[in-house]
């Protein structure tokens, strides 16, 4: 199969479907000189530089939405979108709610974040939690190249405002995305690994360390099942259950803040539905509770480390 | 009597029913409020000539965008008094089937598209429509209604200023009422006009008397005109005055008296009829059956609201999403 | 005891800290005018009105806090602080840590939410779970007018930033608070009622209804603890796992959609460290996920009810 | 020569020599990260005069706020250039012991209070820092370095009014260097001048050659005597260019040629040296002396910034709370 970065794999993603649907454009702060390619195939209406506003960024797909086009906004990285709470989580969260059903808004944010380029607190924080917690959104995070391609283009379609992360440590990484037609649908986790012993959950750039963490348990003698939830809302509580039920046992793991982070949602699940299949405690291993710095050795620290989720696991026996 | 004169004889006559049914209306809402028969609202008595000139100068295929204090730019444009009454009851027989409750009511069927009370939403919302609007190729226009203390937030500046670099067809109507809930706009901006800061981004703007509907109508107009003609936003600013309370109740006991009073005297719709019978354009007796009509409406959509039923519990998680 | 009003009491607290301190100032869209007694007392450049403008409110007070004064500013609204995202967040939130720790941000939010005016999903959103998941910042949550006067003055003097969530349900509702000097720490949870079966856990609004199913409960047989958080961050967790190995069993309540929410942070931790002693399912019960409405019986629907807590906790049996 | 001249003189070299320690310095970071020996970074070339002017002009007391191109600033001000470029590499020894990186470096020992890397941050933060200046009684202000792009966000309109309605002590310095990262200025305002945006709030402002050393610093003096004065806010617009790329690296492949090469025959420094020779005020060998003693310093700082130790493991979770 051909392989192609993850950022290459959503631009593919994104062109064919402005390609298929002509309501689908783009915008963003430098959308156009970035894309220059999408210009030259789309023309300046559909690939749009926009001033320096994120606020007025997302109100206007949220408007655009609304009245017949498919907007993909880039807002570069994610505390960038503090200066969009608004429009997203009000207007295009809650407008179709509000109204009665009247309108829909079918969007996609991008935005970047994660250790990997040691920018700092202000250019990396991992915020996806956020927006699990607001109503109407649907949020995205992709850990592979085929991933990034596939669920950019069911954002797109989606009827619904989706919020995409791109994880800014896997977007030079290349790998694998068949060619032709691939989408992969929202909700819908992958189990990377099979095992029998111990499920590790976990999303984007941690899925690797997962794998790795499983590789190393795997020499220990135990079988870990590693689930790369790739959507967080809505989350995939089949995959998940059935994994624990079989398991007995639970490890989340992501970079994002451990205290109120996507883990949480995941470890109450898991204690709720799948209690009577629980053999040991609900273990989650996260960054911690910090900005995360721009120092490198630091930045890297602030990532879950394979040691870190072998031993997590190795708790639960 | 030419037809000219007839036409604009009905036309003049339809605004002063129209800002009549806004003011029956509000009042009869604000009285159902203290009865304890209906939640809070905002009303917008004395500004119904802005509401009634601008919209009368829209085209059916043009979008509306409006805010917290909407019900004069929806009865405006002719929604059912009985469904917005519904809609501040939280009745399912309301525009938004009783989830919007007073605050963001739209219709879509009237082109009402977004409201929005966050104060600013709407300003973030009107170029999305006004970027649909272009893109489609047709020559509608969006109008957003917002007021003086919307103008304050940032996403002002976001707004007028992108529909200015993208040359979006969006009417902005500021409806500069002197008050940003409990605050005196004099106490939130050095300039009187928030057109002057409209002229730093080079969008056309004008300042006109808000509570002349013959005033508003004409310059809204002129707006419409130019925007389709150019493709351009244009900048309109009504200036004119909250005469009750930010949301009811309210005591304003923080209005300055004087003020207030001054402001009374130049009530839209008083002024009008008070300029109509001068005219000759209508007599006193059409002024009574007038406000008879606008009480009856009015009184019908009060019992239709009263008689419909509450959604029902399932709705509760109907309609999230797509 | 002497009676108040939660509101009351929070004024109380803050005129109190203003009295203490001079560096303490309040703004906000109203306050002086709705604040006149305070302007009264301490001159309109320590209580003042705005512009309406969220984003820059919430930047003065940082800007200020980390320049020696000690803000409280009123954002009204809780969805309005999405306007403010930004300036809470990456300034308030970060710049201590980004910049070595050279500055402090002692300031305070208060903003409204919950089900009680209808006013809608765009004036009544429980966010409280985004403010936890935010690196630097504290988050209370009262639900007595003791605990408004108290929680009050602790942010107050607090070196930090405290977001302050006032439920609107509550604000009104009389209860006691005691005469002078009255100080509630943050981060302790108080124990409501003891019992010995299950630990209903919860804070605001829903505290009393967490009461009103213990007493149903009781009835059953069933001797139901309930916890009343009061600060979300940071959290008490010495109180809930004491209480969750003593009973063995969790009910997590709250007003806020479901998913995400902060029930799902302590879901989390009871199911990491209190596993051993648990004895069934962490149950949660929450509002949907979906904005609230505004129409009165659907916003009453949305905040769990007694039955619904007593059938939870149920089901742990 | 006469003292009052002496004085002038020895101003206007301390201000070359500032600007060129910033330019050798911003050069050598930008080498050092081509060589994988840095991290990335914005750089300042070109803007020299607009730091150099402006900082020049405020007193020891003041304040300054910030943002991501902010190694001109700090080095006008005085600030270590080894500490600047050990933050820079994320290394113990910097500003913020490392946690900053090169986005967001404040140093209060310089009174550089505050720093965003968040566009518009710093606009957001001003204004507290002016009301704390306000509450305080003293005659400092409050200082704040942004960029054309800033400007346009929301909380520019925000932050600018309400330090005018405030009467705040602020100098607002808006360095307009035609690009915001990878756009153009001109794609996002129809305006040439942020000071037209500026006039609307009614606070006083002025745009300056940004080029000019000595006509920025006249330009500061005159706003920093304006605010000290009447206590209100001034707007400054430093019209300038940014002659590298938005971050190292960058190719500037979106860059207009012609544009480029015109405004490098403005380069504020080769246009001092040459005013200045020109003027005899310093010789040939004393600009090589110069430039020999901002190599030096800036190989000193790149020595010590090389040789610190990067923070310990246990300042992963040190400084969060206070
Ligand atoms: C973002 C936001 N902040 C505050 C409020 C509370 N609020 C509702 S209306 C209002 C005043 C609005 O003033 P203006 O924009 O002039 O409109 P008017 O009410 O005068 O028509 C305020 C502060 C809100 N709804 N949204
Ligand atoms: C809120 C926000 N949006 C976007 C960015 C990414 N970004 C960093 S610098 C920059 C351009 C800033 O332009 P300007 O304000 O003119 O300053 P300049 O870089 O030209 O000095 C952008 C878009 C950011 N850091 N913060
Ligand atoms: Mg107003
Ligand atoms: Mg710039």
């Amino acid at each position: 199969m051909r392989t192609m970065t993850s950022e290459e794999a959503m631009t593919e993603g994104l062109a064919e479907e402005m390609r298929r649907d002509a309501a689908v454009l783009t915008f963003g702060e430098g959308t156009a000189t970035k894309g220059y390619k999408l210009v030259g195939e789309f023309g300046p209406h559909r690939v749009r530089n926009t001033p320096l506003a994120e606020g007025i960024i997302a109100g206007t797909a949220a408007g655009a939405a609304a009245t017949g086009l498919r907007p993909v906004i880039d807002l570069l990285f994610a505390p960038f979108m503090t200066f969009a709470m608004e429009e997203l989580v009000n207007s295009a969260g809650k407008l179709r709610y509000i109204s009665g059903g009247q309108f829909s808004f079918p969007l996609v944010t991008i935005s970047r974040t994660g250790a990997g380029w040691a920018v700092g607190g202000q250019h990396n924080h991992n915020v996806e939690a956020w927006f699990v917690h607001a109503p109407g959104l649907k949020v995205v995070m992709p850990s592979t190249p085929a991933d990034f391609k596939g669920l950019m283009k069911s954002a797109i379609r989606d009827d619904n405002p989706v919020i995409f992360f791109a994880d800014i440590g896997l977007l030079h990484t290349p790998g694998e995305v068949p060619e032709g037609e691939y989408v992969v649908p929202i909700g819908k986790a992958a189990v990377r690994r099979e095992g029998s012993d111990v499920t590790l959950i976990s999303y984007a750039k941690t899925v690797q360390r997962c794998l790795d963490a499983a590789g190393v348990l795997a020499e220990r003698g135990v079988s870990a099942e590693v689930i790369d939830l790739r959507s967080l809302k809505p989350i995939d509580e089949e995959t998940i259950l059935a994994s624990v039920k079989k398991t007995g046992r639970a490890v989340v793991v992501h970079e994002a803040s451990l205290t109120g982070g996507v883990g949480a949602e995941v470890a109450a699940i898991v204690a709720q539905k799948a209690f009577g299949a629980l053999k040991a405690p609900v273990m989650r291993v996260a960054g911690p509770d910090a900005p995360p710095p721009a120092s490198y050795p630091l930045e890297q620290a602030f990532v879950p480390s394979v040691e870190r989720i072998v031993e997590a696991a190795s708790l639960t026996n | 009597m030419t037809t000219m004169e007839l036409a604009v004889d009905r036309s003049v006559t339809e605004a002063l029913e129209s800002m009549l049914l806004i003011r029956t209306f509000e009042e009869k809402s604000a009285a159902l409020q203290a009865a304890g028969q209906s939640p809070t609202m905002c009303t917008s008595v004395g500004q119904e000539a802005s509401a009634v000139g601008v919209i009368r100068a829209l085209g059916a295929n043009d979008l509306i965008l409006t805010n917290h204090r909407s019900a004069g730019h929806l009865l405006a444009r002719g929604a059912d008094p009985g469904k917005i009454m519904a809609e501040i009851q939280g009745k399912a027989t309301g525009y938004c089937g009783g989830k919007s409750g007073s605050l963001h009511i739209s219709a879509k069927e009237l082109g009402v598209v977004l409201t929005s009370t966050i104060v600013g939403g709407e300003l973030s919302l009107v170029t999305g429509v006004g970027l649909s609007l272009q893109m489609s190729g047709t020559d509608g226009i969006a109008a957003v209604f917002f007021g003086d203390g919307a103008a304050t937030e940032g996403i002002f500046h976001e707004s007028v200023n992108l529909a200015t670099v993208w040359n979006l067809p969006i009417l902005y109507v500021c409806e500069n009422n002197q008050w940003q809930a409990f605050v005196h706009r004099k106490e939130t901006m050095l300039t009187d006009h928030i057109s002057e800061w409209a002229k730093g981004y080079g969008i056309e703007s004008r300042t006109v008397d808000g509570n002349d509907v013959e005033a508003v109508y004409a310059a809204a107009r002129e707006a419409v005109e130019y925007i389709r003609k150019t493709g351009k936003p244009y900048f309109l600013e009504t200036y004119t005055y909250r005469l009750r309370g930010h949301m009811e109740p309210d005591d304003q006991a923080y209005v300055d008296k004087n003020e207030l009073a001054s402001w009374k005297t130049k009530d839209p719709i008083g002024a009008y009829e008070a300029k109509l019978l001068d005219r000759g354009a209508v007599t006193r007796d059409e002024l009574d059956a007038m406000r008879e009509r606008a009480t009856q409406t009015v009184e019908r959509a009060a019992k239709f609201a009263a008689e419909s039923p509450y959604p029902s519990f399932d709705q509760l998680t109907a309609d999230v999403y797509a």
